[in-house]
């Protein structure tokens, strides 16, 4: 099957033929793993976030459960299981009792389409053989790929905001406000920075994204990644925006514990805390997957020698853990936001710039379509995206002033 | 200690019996080089805030003492030492001077008139010496305990309030015990 | 770009040593003047060295020693003095570790070892009678079950007394002014002002991370009893007073 | 930083216009601690109809009030229109205590007021105390009271690094700080035998000379310091993020610091160079050099810098102090304060006698009645004391810094949003345990 019919039809082989006792076994293999393998990449996530930071600020880190304190999540996770179950007098029960599923299931339901491997190498289509059926190494290929992330990332801010909002205390209250404020400003610029992904690679399946950018690029040497093929600034958007939607520093207000003692889970206690922590850290990870997917062509690389499927999960953990040690080190080093400097850098930075960026690129991909003068047209989107800028920079400025005046006046 | 220094009891000091000298209409009572004023109930604001216009603008401190059980003092004559006392220090910044005005308060009527008009400061000030002491600002905004509990009964830095404590546990049989 | 330069300094910290030690395992060395929790010492010969004079009961701040002193027994006198403390009891649970009762003592029975991680399920076990806290024959504190010693840990008992002993004078610098210990005999007292204003050459092992030696005559290659896990405590300290 | 500079800061027209913007009651909540914990769908003072409000108990069991502070905040939003600082949980009696231990035992008390600078009280007891004997201590042990101070001001001013950058969300220099501060409370535990709660310095000198080997312990604690203060620049003072949590932060001017009472840093940051090291000297402080420095706009940023730069001055003054550390006694010879040389008891029943009284009833000092500020890490701590001629002071009290600056809470809090509250507090510095005493 070539990358073109993909493209076209945009699922998985393994659905595409006759269904048989195989492909349903094969099915509910990829479903197994996939559930198995983000459960212990979470928990590894936990103990590499506590053990890297520890690492930053010259501690030792866990080390008790486990070698170099490996199993410590699994120690946490016991413990956590075993603790009372509180329930705040004044909570919405059943809606309390619901929240950290809202929260969880979808940080599962995320990975369900992300590529982990398959036979990216030499123009494969990442298609692999099991039980002689293709099929690609995820568990499923939705046409609509991209969209289901956006959509999956948003369901899962219910979680945390009727968490907040069903504990009837205060602080879990300001803390689900701070959610789903935050969630929808920058659920728009990851939308806009995720589209210009879409654009250079013209399709919304994650599989045939990475399909696309598992080519040789530029030059014959760089690699055709959408980091470079969109110019590296829907990236940054995007994993400032990513950030944010995970809820982790700089951006963690929702549950900043100075502030706001533990924000949405507050009262939260035993498992169902535990749930919320893991989903947390659950999303942490399939938001670096989705990074690794959309803009660093996922498992794609080259394979020196032996099976390029192996090689391509090898990979794909690779860049998998560049993010997470990125997440880690933001953790470590950036003091927090303020509320009110969040949505400064949401609906006044990030989403200007992600949509200016998006029309440039649609700009240059009509260019290139229609035998424009690049050189031209670029200049031309360049300056404007300068100038609307500086506009947008200007009117910011003004309003503030214009706001300081009032305050003055009023006093 | 080129700042400090106690209050002299006479002859003690030479100079202690200078106290015709008067400042701001109240004798001063001399003590090394830091000068104490005690003004009558009637005169404290009203010299603090003179106090302010001549550069003491910081309300350092203010607390009360309870001299019920140790009535020697030194002040001028013709004063009567109350129960209370309460001690305000003055600095003046630009002067590098502290001074230090200590008013009089009897124990049958421990009103003071508040000085958070004048120090904004003394606001927590005054609060400790009423929740510990008793001594009540008329004219402070809100005049509350704020060290003990809001239900808290009594004054406890007061001489006569008793000081309650826990014996200490020892394993000695009690009759050994003192 | 002062947004990442930051990161700088804590992707270094990863290749840095690490300050925090894996607690009860490993114990970082205590300090010499270190206060823990009392021993009663004895002579040489066993004798009890309290005389019962409640000095330290008496300076407590804390009021939480207890003693009553009864004359000696003719036929078996436990101190050498007329009188013996009778009843000793120290109740750690108000304990403030401050040390006056060491300084107050005129016979320096009472001194502290380096102890501090003792903890108890009850309120009795906090309260060290007579039986815990005499040291033993050898002159070592007894070591309770709830106590947490360490090899090394109970050797140097006197050395705030050695610290605080010239009270303040100059004079009395280097001038050894309290009895023996115990198996240890009469320790070196600390240097001289000139000595130890001076600046010493770092310890060629590095371990010595109070930089404070109090047995100069000794040699400075012996820093024994001030590395925590250090086997022998019995070096030449022993030696200092026979 | 010339004396001219800081007198034309303030003039009384100004200082009237700060007392009554203080006064004005727009800041302060005067909320009773009852009624706030019963304020439930709070809806108060809108009488244009300016939305409700909500009344949030903030502390004593929160992770950024430094302890058992409670703040009750009138929120509009998360903007913060009105609060006041509920403390008291801490309170313990101490003066009180103070009244009942002798002048001897004292130390241990006021020790435990402000437990991340105990030196600093201990060092206002003393010196009020030897103010009312009429002594002047050893000049040693004013050096050596002066290092340790200096040494306790770096130890606490690490602590309020670590923790205004935790409060910030930056948890690295929580830790960062707090690796230093432990090597500097190594030093003070090898001298003191105590981490904290010293009860070193006592009236009449210092409880014990420094100990062998104290100069290279102290330059091993010191020497990376610089290097590592400028570590924090680049991890925190040049950041960004950092720049804009803490810019414009509650603002104070130095008028309303001086109608507060507010000291130390807090003072400083509004650009008043008031330090008492140098404006009012104790010690031997005239004999060194510093710098004081100030801020210009008063805020939580400015505070942050200056204590940090106050570290590295703190550092200058150990160095010339390493250097001019003078021999000699290191307490007063004076019989009827300091228990004899351990050595004479065995020689002379007088010497017996002295000690025995020295630790049973203390020493007796004159009827009498003193104040003595001295300025630690968080601003002007006095100790005025009044003795009727006994053994243990008539009455004790501790003009607390932390007490005094916890009061401006309110007015550098009015109008932040709750995130600035956590900034305020933690530039604020308040040690609860001598707010409470």
């Amino acid at each position: 099957m070539s990358a073109a019919t993909a493209v076209v039809i945009a699922g998985d082989p393994l659905l595409s033929g006759e269904v048989d006792l195989a492909t349903i076994g094969i099915v509910l293999l990829k479903v197994l793993v996939t559930f198995v393998l983000l459960l212990v990449a979470t928990m590894l996530m936990v103990w590499f976030e506590r053990k890297l930071v520890s690492d930053m600020q010259n501690r030792i880190g866990p080390n008790r459960a486990g070698p170099f304190g490996i199993l410590q999540t699994l120690a946490d996770g016991i413990k956590l299981f075993f603790k009372e179950n509180l329930m705040p007098e004044r909570a919405e029960r059943r809606v309390y009792a619901l929240a950290p599923f809202l929260s969880f299931v979808p940080a599962f339901l995320l990975f369900a389409i992300i590529p982990i491997g398959g036979n990216f190498a030499d123009g494969g289509d990442g298609t692999v053989t099991i039980f002689g059926k293709e099929t690609y190494l995820q568990l499923a290929d939705p046409p609509i790929g991209i969209l289901f992330v956006l959509a999956m990332s948003s369901i899962a801010v219910y979680g945390v905001m009727l968490a907040g909002w069903s504990s009837g205390s205060k602080y879990p209250l300001l803390g689900s406000v701070r959610a789903s404020a935050q969630m929808v400003s920058y659920e728009a610029a990851m939308g806009l920075s995720a589209m210009a992904v879409v654009l250079v690679t013209g399709t919304l399946s994650t599989h045939n994204m990475v399909v696309e950018q598992a080519g040789p690029g530029l030059w014959g040497i760089l690699p055709n990644w959408a980091i470079l093929t969109t110019l590296a600034v829907p990236f940054v958007i995007f994993v400032i925006a990513g950030t944010a939607e995970l809820n982790r520093p700089p951006f963690d207000l929702v549950e900043a514990e100075q502030e706001l003692v533990a924000g949405f889970n507050t009262e939260y206690s035993s498992i169902r805390f535990a749930l919320f922590f893991l989903a947390e850290f659950m999303n942490t990870v399939t938001m670096s997957a989705i990074f690794v997917t959309l803009f660093l062509g996922g498992p794609a690389g080259p394979a020196p020698w032996g099976p390029a499927w192996v090689w391509s999960i090898g990979w794909f953990f690779v860049k998998l853990v560049c993010f997470l040690f990125m997440f880690v080190w933001f953790r470590a080093t950036l003091p927090r936001l303020r509320y009110d400097q969040l949505m400064h850098l949401g609906w006044k930075v990030l989403i200007p710039a992600s949509l200016g960026w998006l029309l440039m690129l649609g700009a240059i991909r009509l260019t290139l379509d229609n035998d424009w003068n690049p050189a031209l047209v670029g200049t031309i989107g360049l300056v404007l995206f300068l100038v609307f800028w500086a506009l947008l920079r200007g009117a910011n400025a003004s309003a503030a002033a214009r706001r300081e005046l009032d305050e003055e006046l009023t006093v | 200690m080129n700042d400090d220094q106690g209050e002299a009891t006479p002859g003690d000091h030479p100079d202690a019996d200078v106290e015709v000298e008067m400042l701001h209409g109240v004798p001063v009572l001399h003590s090394g080089d830091q000068v104490t004023l005690p003004p009558s109930r009637e005169e404290y604001v009203e010299l603090l805030e003179r106090l302010r216009e001549q550069g003491f603008w910081v309300c350092v401190d203010l607390c009360a003492v309870d001299y019920l059980t140790h009535p020697g003092r030194t002040l001028p004559p013709g004063m009567e030492a109350g129960r209370f006392e309460v001690v305000v220090g003055l600095l003046s910044p630009e002067r590098r001077e502290r001074i230090r005005v200590r008013v009089q308060v009897p124990g049958e009527d421990p009103r003071l008139d508040s000085i958070v008009r004048v120090h904004p400061g003394a606001d927590v000030h005054e609060r400790e010496a009423w929740d510990l002491f008793g001594i009540d600002f008329e004219g402070h905004p809100d005049l509350s305990r704020i060290l003990l509990p809001d239900e808290w009964v009594g004054h406890p830095l007061r001489k006569d309030s008793p000081v309650g404590s826990i014996p200490v546990q020892f394993k000695a049989p009690q009759e050994l015990r003192r | 770009m002062g947004y990442l330069e930051g990161f700088k300094v804590t992707f270094a910290q990863i290749f840095g040593e690490r300050v925090t030690t894996p607690y009860p395992k490993e114990k970082t060395p205590k300090a010499l003047r270190q206060h823990g929790r009392h021993v009663l010492n004895r002579y040489e010969d066993g004798m009890e060295k309290c005389i019962g004079c409640e000095l330290c009961a008496g300076v407590c701040p804390a009021r939480c020693i207890y003693v009553r002193g009864a004359d000696n027994p003719m036929d078996d006198p436990v101190s050498p003095g007329e009188r013996y403390g009778y009843v000793y009891e120290i109740n750690y649970l108000r304990c403030i570790h401050c040390d006056l009762c060491v300084e107050a003592c005129p016979t320096e029975a009472i001194t502290e070892s380096k102890l501090f991680e003792f903890s108890f399920t009850n309120r009795a076990d906090a309260i060290y009678t007579k039986a815990e806290l005499v040291v033993d024959d050898e002159g070592m504190p007894r070591h309770l079950p709830w106590e947490d010693w360490r090899p090394g840990e109970e050797v140097d008992t006197s050395a705030w007394m050695r610290a605080t002993a010239p009270s303040g004078s100059a004079a009395y610098e280097g001038v050894v002014a309290w009895s023996g210990e115990l198996g240890f005999g009469v320790r070196a007292p600390e240097a001289d002002q000139v000595t130890r204003d001076a600046i010493t050459p770092p310890p060629s092992d590095g371990h010595d991370d109070h930089g404070h030696d109090d047995h100069d005559d000794h040699g400075h290659d012996d820093h024994g009893h001030d590395d925590h896990g250090h086997e022998d405590h019995g070096h030449d300290d022993h030696g200092g007073g026979h | 930083m010339s004396t001219t500079e800081r007198d034309s800061v303030t003039d009384l027209a100004a200082l009237d216009a700060a007392r009554v913007r203080l006064n004005s009651d727009e800041a302060v909540l005067r909320m009773s601690q009852t009624e706030a914990e019963e304020a439930e769908g709070y809806r108060a003072p809108t009488q244009e109809g300016l939305g409700e409000r909500m009344i949030m108990n903030m502390g004593p069991q929160h992770p950024s009030t430094h302890g058992v502070l409670r703040l009750v905040l009138e929120l509009d939003g998360e903007t913060i229109t009105r609060s006041k600082p509920v403390i008291g949980y801490l309170h313990t009696g101490m003066e009180r205590t103070g009244e009942e231990l002798t002048y001897l035992q004292g130390p241990t008390n006021v020790t435990r007021m402000d437990y991340a600078s105990p030196l600093f009280t201990e060092l206002a007891f003393s010196l009020a105390t030897e103010s009312l004997l009429g002594i002047e201590v050893p000049e040693r042990a004013q050096w050596i009271r002066m290092l340790m101070c200096e040494v306790n001001r770096l130890s606490s001013h690490m602590l309020f690094m670590a923790t205004n950058g935790m409060d910030l969300g930056a948890v690295s220099m929580m830790l960062y700080g707090w690796r230093e501060r432990e090597e500097l409370l190594r030093f003070l535990e090898a001298v003191t035998g105590l981490r904290m709660n010293h009860n070193y310095i006592r009236p009449g000198g210092v409880a014990a000379d420094l100990p062998d080997g104290w100069r290279d312990h102290l330059l091993r604690a010191i020497d990376p310091l610089p290097e590592r203060l400028e570590e924090f620049d680049t991890l925190m003072t040049g950041q960004p993020i950092w720049q804009n949590r803490l810019q414009g932060v509650g603002a104070i001017t130095t008028e309303e610091c001086y109608s507060l009472g507010v000291t130390g840093p807090i003072l400083r940051s509004t650009g008043a160079a008031w330090d008492l090291r140098r404006d009012m000297p104790y010690l031997r402080y005239e004999e060194v050099d510093f710098d004081v420095l100030v801020g210009s706009f008063g805020d939580s940023f400015d505070r942050y810098a200056i204590r940090l730069g106050e570290m590295r001055e703190s550092i200058r003054i150990i160095r010339q102090i390493l250097d001019r550390m003078p021999s000699g006694d290191y307490r007063i010879q004076d019989k009827k304060v300091t228990p004899p040389p351990r050595a004479r008891i065995d020689e002379s029943m007088e010497a017996l006698i002295h000690h025995f009284k020295i630790f049973t009833e203390g020493f007796k000092v004159p009827a009498g009645e003193a104040y003595v500020p001295v300025e630690s890490p968080r601003g002007e701590l006095g100790c005025y004391i009044v003795s009727d001629g006994s053994a243990h002071p008539y009455r004790m009290h501790i003009r607390g810094p932390s007490f005094v600056n916890l009061q401006s809470l309110p007015h550098l809090m009015h109008g932040g949003f709750l995130a600035d509250a956590v900034a305020v507090i933690s530039s604020v510095d308040p040690i609860m345990g001598e707010v409470d005493r």
